[in-house]
């Protein structure tokens, strides 16, 4: 769900600098951290988990091949540099000779092709595995080497092994089928003790490959309240929190000696519009909703102003400025001058939205239905629990949805699922257009990274100006830590590793 | 003598004004030791709350005495005036000094502790006996109130006892303290016939034994003539007459106390027989009841039950138009299971009951006990009346409406009752209600149970003439249970006496009433109160009612008659 | 009717209860009507999260709506789905207290079992069943509080309809012939009233408890119509924020409370035999 | 006892109901255990995917089959393998029920601790000013929802005294009988909060009731202090409501306070189910309330065992 694009493909290509262990000074006795989340992890399968929850918790266990900065730029993890061939039908990576698994023994190619080869099978019904598709065959010549074949030229699929849900495990692992249940990873570290929706106990990997930790264990709460949390802050009871509640989020700089680290992130809120149900067939209907609401309004009133207004594309490497995608600018005039035009003098339509999730869903759903009153739009809010919810979208049953879906660093695998003829979520989209789908093909082809983001901008145009969904705006991840907690350098993936550098005195 | 107890003057009053609601209006009379003082009076008569003064209870029932003085000698000789005292002083007088029961027994012993608890407890407290000495003591006094095997029953709780039992342990727990004076606040209102009769000689003994003073507190003139030296007869709150008890019984000054003399029913041995009916020996009986027997299981429903109540064992009778045939017996003897066999609303177990075709499509209505019970709150009297009639078909039309106006006058109560509601009648009134609403359908037969037990003595005397006139306008034929002697003196043409669900003896009322022949009878009405038997020594037998339980398959010796006379008839006794 | 007003308007907690219930009645209706200061719906962007002042009394919310507006509407809201939860519980609750009570038998022990198992399921968990089923709402909040206190509507009814199957009034009944539509409505009915009426008023209390815990958990009355539990819900994490958008909907949701476990006690002492019988 | 036995025999009757309400129930609810875990990125899966998870969490035979298989399990004590655990129902349960069981212990130690002396004294102190103030504080602590309650405890708590019960996990009380104790100490203070007004109402009302009959009385003609009338002859007899009542709240405590576990960040009863639910666990769900379902039947024989207990009357028959 989350793997990204390099800034510079090709300049990532050249630095194959192995990274030895990165020892900052020990200090004197490594603490213990107290962390805190209202949501927990849902399981233990990093090829199958797609919550954000646990993603956040496999990322500290596991690693992937590569793995992203936060600027958003690949940098090595488990392989210590990676080659892709001219035509861009070959990938070969050298594994780092420090990768061991928390049990000690080292990373070899067979751990990786095992691994890959269980996230292409079927069975293991891996939720990633429509993105690792263009892979025919994969070589280890040595222990050290991997060698991928890809059928086509798939450019973006260096980023796509750039998450979690591409991580490596051990091929024992595997063959003894309890990767659900023993997570036995080579991540920085390892998960002692696990109760569901009560705690997790993680302590410092030795054998990490990344070198030594500044704490020698995490004890993660779970703390469904989220004012629970803060109260717990402020009480000194967890020194370190995820926060998913803007509002909750903005108390924190409020409170003495708390401080508060937001990131913008990738993840985009969306009005999802469906184009196969009249009257939002018409174009210049979908055209007059993109004018008539005022984005930056939804931010500051059900966002308590925290986000960004955005155009479809949210990685800063491809995003265009949203100013000049179509109607980004409130323009009630033109929305009626549209509306006129396009025959249809107002329509009511029900809007579905999921209860808490995420937490702003409720009110973004109010403030779109008082602005698209004005011209003529009564919508009707359903909200939805969670899971009836994805029910619903993932059948493409409603009318317009309030969603926030995930981002990527590439926007190939963020959209080729929706604006593709054969993406598997077309039928949420339910919006064939050939040209959206021949420059997602190109995109994906093309290896000139200036090229890419020519053929990008010009599908984020076309998204904006056809408006089969209203994009509204970014959001911030936020963690917040106590001042004894220093180090933590937040990611746009919203991934928690920055706490590999973290100390607490 | 000195006198134990001088009441001056006594006012009480209830509620935030008591000043202005009195309802005990300056009483005084006086008590010397050993003496025993009877006050009679009906009920709102202000004689239960006089006696609640004595010990200063009335304020814990919201009453507040306003004006007055109670003088009480204390064994220590010194003179205390209790209308005055505080809440602490009177604490050391309650059972020490001043002792009582009271009229419920099935409600004033503590159902969650044993009797042997609750009666050391009153030892305790007046004579500071604790543990072995208090079990001792407790252990005596339960023998000197006739209590066979005392030991086992200490450990019994009080619903495990009878109503004359547990009257008996009330005494018992008075005495422990020894009082000075006795208050026994209508002791024997709820009790059987023959029961009263024990605890009545109980009383006299001990009065004697002890040579406590004792106020005797009864709506029954003829029971106080038994045990009072001195009687006070009391109306709205007043002391209307004062004096020896033989003073007052033969020549009453107040017209009040001749009025309780008189107009209500005392037993007289059958010389107050009616005379009005002699039954025709050609006439055809409207109502024919043939060994009619009535079994409740006891023991779990579906497994085999362990045994059956023999409710009604054998009962046969007849009922002749015009005619009133009175059931008698104590609680438990089976009349009212008879009756509400009578009228379906318990199933026989075997017997039949043929009611002739009558003028009515249902011959037969009956009167309940409880005129509180048997009338519907919620509905007002033109609803109460109507409901037989629309049960049967009829419209509410105004040919009904002026058929209940005519019921409504006929049996003396006021027009414009159709509105209102039972709670806005007296007692006495909704007992004449009900009796209109039997009559709506214009029965044959009127089933009274215990119809007039529930009045007040006066009240009962009105009832019964209005019965006998409305049997001779419409010649209904009446079923009179009763457990009360002289009311069925007045009533009954044939007298029916029941014993543990069989009856015993039957016939015409004069001459069961004169000349009993079967034993229980004969128990039965020497133990009926009467002006007559003043001071008469009552003998204290502990014979107990029989349980009604009987194994299953068990059947009765078929019964035997003895002809005593030409309507007289005598069940053989097996023992003699 | 008309007399056990009076009488309530006499008993001193009745009166505080009438009044707060007056006056929730009262804001319910304007709230339909739409006679509020402000359109409770409407978006006032700049004065978001404002304090009480002169033109929002109870000050405004996240969204820049009139809490105070919102407050009425919330009351009409939250009190349908009581009196609806309600009145659906008493007849349903009723009808399976009183056959069963007068059938006896195999039938009360097939009504009281199935009462045993709504009863035995645990209360919230029933809810949110309900809820995920047919999807939160109004009308699913209504039944879901309904289907969960029916059973003890039912157990409210079928002891004292025991206890009055045995009083003599309808042994007379019997005695007449009356049917038994008849004894069922007139008798047993009507003198169900007195504890059928106070359970009545602490079940207006207990639904109006229910819905807002629905609405905490998310559940409950559904954006953007406001329920006093939904308010409080919304307001959760304002609470430092905005501490007047928690303190009015709780205060107006004890009011309503108050008023009618006020009105309960008053009825209870009005409509208790035992005091009528003093009276007589 | 046969009175006992009679009622052991209605709890299958009513835990199968119980059952089939709830195994039809979870299944009605849209959105099935795939779509819980895997949320959008479900439809990315093929249909031999779909079908190899479907598999796993048991879903894929016809309803009825899956009853029946679930009802043998049930009968042999095993109540299945919990999706989201990975273990057996029965032990994730056992594991979570110590902590309900304690906080609706605690809670009842409250409710009953202040709300009988309350009810007695304002019994005896009937219409006098503190019957009144103790009529009002009980109305009040009625009127106030829970999670009010437990928000506002937190919020003084962390901002004025700077401390916050432990959250997130539980420490049983063997092994730390202090800690599990302050831990639960102010939820339970939340629950008892109203349990405590309802015991209180109705201590005072059964007092009323009993200080007005006729042995109350006998027991003051024969010279009883007021402390003994009240304590020794009048409080025994107005337990048995307080018992009725403290027992059937007690078995609604037993069913988790989903709500208070919520804001004390407890992992009680109520959030294992209400996280069973989200997540689609059908085997954990029907398991906890059937749990849940039992417990409250045993609570309720209790109480009437209770009731048979403190009433002469009907412990022993009539002779």
């Amino acid at each position: 769900m989350n793997q990204f694009s390099p800034k510079t493909l090709l300049a990532g290509l050249a630095v194959a600098t192995a990274l030895t262990s990165v020892s900052a000074a020990l200090p004197a006795q490594a603490a213990e951290l107290r962390m805190a989340w209202s949501q927990d992890a849902t399981g233990l399968d990093p090829h199958k988990q797609t919550a954000f929850s646990s993603l956040r918790l496999l990322e500290l266990i596991y690693e992937p091949l590569v793995r992203l900065d936060a600027d958003l730029n690949v940098v090595p993890a488990i392989a210590s540099s990676w080659e892709f061939a001219e035509d861009a039908r070959t990938l070969t990576f050298t594994i780092d000779s420090n990768a061991k698994f928390s049990d000690g023994a080292a990373v070899t190619s067979a751990d990786v092709k095992a691994s890959f080869e269980r996230l292409l099978d079927e069975a293991t019904s891996a939720a990633a595995r429509s993105n690792f598709l263009s892979i025919e065959s994969i070589d280890t010549p040595d222990d050290a080497t991997v060698v991928f074949n890809l059928s086509i030229p798939d450019v973006p699929i260096l980023v796509a092994m750039a998450t979690i849900n591409a991580a490596v495990m051990p091929a024992a692992e595997i063959e003894a089928g309890t990767v659900g249940t023993e997570a036995i990873g080579s991540g920085p570290f390892v998960l002692e003790s696990w109760e569901p929706n009560a705690r997790e106990v993680l302590s410092a990997n030795e054998n990490w490959g990344g070198g030594e930790l500044a704490i020698d264990g995490i004890t993660i709460s779970v703390l469904p309240d989220e004012m629970a949390i803060l109260a717990s802050l402020r009480a000194g009871q967890t020194d370190f929190a995820l926060l998913n509640d803007p509002l909750v989020a903005t108390l924190v700089p409020m409170e003495a000696g708390l401080e508060l680290n937001r990131v913008g992130v990738l993840n985009y809120n969306v009005l999802q519009l469906n184009p196969s149900r009249p009257p939002m067939d018409n174009l210049l209907v979908r055209q007059a909703m993109s004018c008539a609401i005022d984005r930056q309004e939804i931010i500051d009133a059900a966002l308590a102003g925290e986000g960004k207004v955005t155009g479809p594309l949210t990685m800063p490497a491809f995003a265009q400025d949203p100013a000049n995608l179509f109607c980004y600018e409130q323009d009630l005039d033109r929305a009626k001058e549209l509306m006129a035009e396009s025959g249809v003098d107002g329509f009511s339509a029900t809007v579905i939205a999921a209860t808490g999730e995420p937490p702003v869903a409720a009110s973004e759903a109010q403030v779109l239905q008082a602005q698209l009153a004005e011209i003529g739009i009564d919508l009707e809010i359903e909200m939805m629990e969670l899971n009836v919810y994805v029910d619903a979208w993932l059948a493409g049953d409603f009318d317009m949805a309030v969603a926030q879906n995930g981002g990527r660093p590439d926007p190939y695998p963020m959209y080729n699922r929706y604006f593709t003829k054969e993406g598997n979520l077309a039928h949420v989209s339910n919006f064939p257009d050939d040209e959206l789908d021949s420059l997602m093909k190109q995109g994906q082809a093309e290896t000139d990274p200036a090229k890419r983001v020519e053929i990008f901008q010009a599908f984020e145009s076309r998204l904006a100006e056809q408006s089969p969904w209203l994009w509204l705006s970014t959001g911030y991840s936020y963690t917040a830590q106590r001042e004894s907690v220093s180090g933590f350098t937040p990611s746009p993936t919203g991934t928690l590793f920055g706490l590999v550098n973290v100390s607490v005195e | 003598m000195t006198g134990l107890l001088s009441v001056r003057d006594l006012r009480v009053g209830f509620g935030q004004n008591p000043k202005a609601n009195e309802v005990v209006k300056g009483v005084s009379f006086d008590l010397g030791p050993g003496e025993t003082l009877g006050i009679v009076g009906e009920s709102g008569s202000g004689k239960s709350v006089s006696a609640l003064s004595i010990n200063r209870l009335v304020d814990f029932g919201g009453g507040r005495i306003t004006h007055g003085s109670i003088q009480l000698t204390r064994s220590d000789g010194t003179v205390l005036d209790v209308a005055k005292a505080d809440e602490k002083t009177l604490l050391g007088i309650r059972g020490r000094d001043v002792g009582m029961i009271f009229q419920e027994p099935m409600t004033s012993l503590n159902p969650v502790h044993t009797v042997g608890a609750q009666i050391e407890e009153a030892f305790r407290l007046s004579k500071g006996l604790t543990g072995a000495q208090a079990h001792k003591a407790t252990l005596d006094v339960l023998g000197r109130v006739r209590i066979p095997d005392a030991q086992s029953r200490l450990g019994y709780y009080p619903h495990q006892l009878s109503g004359g039992m547990r009257q008996r342990i009330m005494i018992a727990m008075a005495l422990a303290a020894s009082p000075r004076v006795l208050i026994a606040d209508e002791p024997t209102t709820a009790l059987d016939v023959t029961v009263q009769a024990q605890i009545m000689a109980l009383l006299a003994e001990l009065r004697e034994e002890t040579g406590m003073a004792m106020i005797f507190i009864t709506h029954d003139i003829g029971l106080v003539a038994g045990i009072a030296d001195r009687i006070m007869v009391m109306q709205n709150g007043v002391a209307v007459e004062q004096g020896e008890t033989d003073g007052v019984l033969d020549n009453p000054q107040h017209d009040y106390t001749r009025h309780l003399l008189r107009a209500v029913p005392h037993f007289t041995s059958g010389k107050a027989v009616r005379d009005d009916g002699r039954r025709a020996e050609q006439q055809e009986p409207i109502v024919k009841v043939d060994n009619l027997v009535v079994r409740f299981p006891v023991g779990k429903a579906w497994f085999k039950p362990k045994g059956a109540i023999h409710a009604v064992d054998g009962v046969s009778f007849d009922l002749v138009p015009g005619e009133t045939l009175a059931i008698v017996g104590e609680s438990g003897c089976g009349k009212s299971t008879t009756a509400r066999a009578l009228l379906g609303l318990n199933s026989k177990t075997r017997g039949e009951i043929v009611t002739e075709a009558g003028r009515s499509v249902r011959p037969v209505q009956m009167v309940f006990q409880d005129p509180f019970a048997s009338l519907n709150p919620r509905l007002n009297v033109e609803a109460l009346l109507a409901e037989p009639a629309i049960a049967n078909g009829q419209r509410r039309d105004d040919a009904l409406r002026e058929r209940m106006t005519f019921l409504l006058d006929r049996v003396g109560l006021p027009q414009d009752a159709l509105t209102r509601y039972p709670h806005q009648f007296s007692g006495g009134q909704r007992q004449r209600l009900c009796i209109a609403r039997a009559l709506m359908l214009n029965p044959d037969v009127v089933v009274l149970d215990e119809a007039v037990s529930a009045l007040d003595v006066s009240v009962q005397a009105k009832v019964l003439e209005l019965l006998v006139d409305l049997q001779q306008e419409f010649g209904l034929a009446y079923l009179f249970i009763s457990h009360d002697m002289a009311v069925v003196e007045r009533i009954a043409h044939r007298i029916a006496v029941m014993f543990a669900g069989q009856i015993v003896e039957l016939g015409e009322a004069r001459a069961v009433l004169s000349d009993p022949q079967h034993s229980y009878t004969k128990r039965l009405i020497a133990a009926v109160p009467a002006i007559e038997r003043r001071k008469q020594r009552f003998a204290v037998d502990m014979t107990q009612v029989p349980s009604l339980v009987r194994p299953p398959g068990f059947e009765p010796s078929p019964a035997q008659w003895r002809e005593a006379g030409d309507d007289h008839r005598v069940r053989v006794e097996d023992t003699p | 009717m008309g007399k056990m007003m009076s009488s309530l308007f006499r008993h001193p907690s009745g009166r505080i209860g009438l009044v707060i219930i007056g006056l929730y009645l009262l804001a319910a209706i304007l709230g339909t009507l739409g006679l509020t200061p402000h359109d409770p719906l409407k978006l006032f962007a700049i004065d978001r999260l404002k304090a009480p002042s002169q033109t929002y009394w109870f000050g405004t919310d996240l969204l820049g709506r009139d809490a105070f507006s919102r407050l009425m509407v919330g009351i009409r809201q939250s009190m349908l789905i009581a009196f609806a939860s309600v009145a659906i519980a008493t007849i349903a609750g009723t009808i399976i207290g009183l056959l069963s009570a007068w059938w006896g038998g195999i039938w009360d022990g097939i009504f009281m079992r199935v009462m045993d198992v709504l009863l035995a399921f645990p209360a919230i968990l029933l809810a949110l069943l309900i809820i995920a089923i047919v999807g939160p709402g109004t009308m699913t909040s209504v039944a879901a509080i309904a289907i969960v206190y029916t059973p003890i509507f039912a157990r409210v009814v079928r002891g004292p309809a025991l206890s009055l199957k045995q009083r003599d009034f309808v042994d007379a009944a019997r005695t007449f012939g009356s049917s038994q539509g008849y004894v069922l409505t007139r008798h047993l009915l009507l003198n169900l009233v007195a504890p059928l009426v106070v359970q009545v008023t602490l079940a207006l209390a207990w639904a109006l408890l229910t819905e807002a815990g629905l609405s905490f958990l998310g559940l409950g009355t559904q954006p953007p119509t406001p329920s006093l539990g939904l308010m409080l819900a919304e307001s959760r994490n304002l609470m430092t924020h905005a501490p007047w958008l928690m303190i009015f909907p709780a205060v107006t949701i004890m009011l309503g409370i108050l008023g009618f476990n006020l009105t309960g006690d008053a009825l209870r002492d009005i409509l208790d035999p035992r005091t009528q019988r003093r009276e007589a | 006892m046969s009175y006992v036995v009679q009622r052991l025999l209605t709890f299958p009757l009513i835990l199968l109901g119980v059952s089939i309400l709830v195994f039809v129930a979870i299944r009605l609810v849209p959105g099935d255990a795939i779509t819980a875990m895997l949320g959008t990125e479900a439809g990315l899966l093929t249909p031999v995917q779909r079908e190899t998870l479907a598999a796993y969490f048991g879903i894929d035979q016809p309803i009825w089959a899956q009853y029946l298989r679930w009802l043998t399990g049930l009968f042999q004590g095993d109540l299945g393998i919990s999706s989201i655990y990975g273990k057996p129902v029965l032990t994730v349960i056992l594991e979570r029920f110590p902590l309900t069981l304690q906080l609706s212990l605690m809670s009842m130690v409250i409710a009953l601790s202040v709300g009988v002396p309350l009810g007695v004294l304002a019994a005896s102190r009937n219409e006098r000013p503190s019957d009144l103030v103790v009529r009002v504080l009980a109305m009040l602590g009625q009127s106030t929802p829970n999670f009010v309650v437990g928000i506002l405890i937190i919020y003084v708590l962390s901002v004025f005294f700077g401390f916050v019960p432990a959250m997130g996990t539980f420490t049983p009380l063997f092994t730390d009988p202090l800690a599990s104790i302050a831990q639960l100490i102010f939820p339970a203070i939340t629950l008892g909060f109203a349990f405590a007004a309802s015991v209180t109402r109705i201590s005072r009302s059964a007092m009323l009731d009993v200080l007005s009959d006729d042995y109350v009385r006998t027991a003051r003609s024969k010279g009883a202090s007021p402390m003994s009338v009240i304590w020794h002859h009048a409080l025994p007899n107005a337990l048995i409501p307080v018992v009725t009542l403290s027992g059937v709240e007690f078995g609604y405590l037993l069913g988790g306070a989903v709500i208070v576990e919520q804001i004390f960040a407890l992992p009680g009863l109520g959030r294992l189910v209400l996280d069973a639910i989200t997540q689609r666990d059908y085997a954990l769900v029907q398991g906890t309330v059937l749990f849940i379902a039992f417990n409250f039947l045993v609570v309720n024989l209790l109480v009437d065992l209770a009731y048979v207990a403190l009433d002469p009357r009907i412990r022993i028959g009539r002779r």
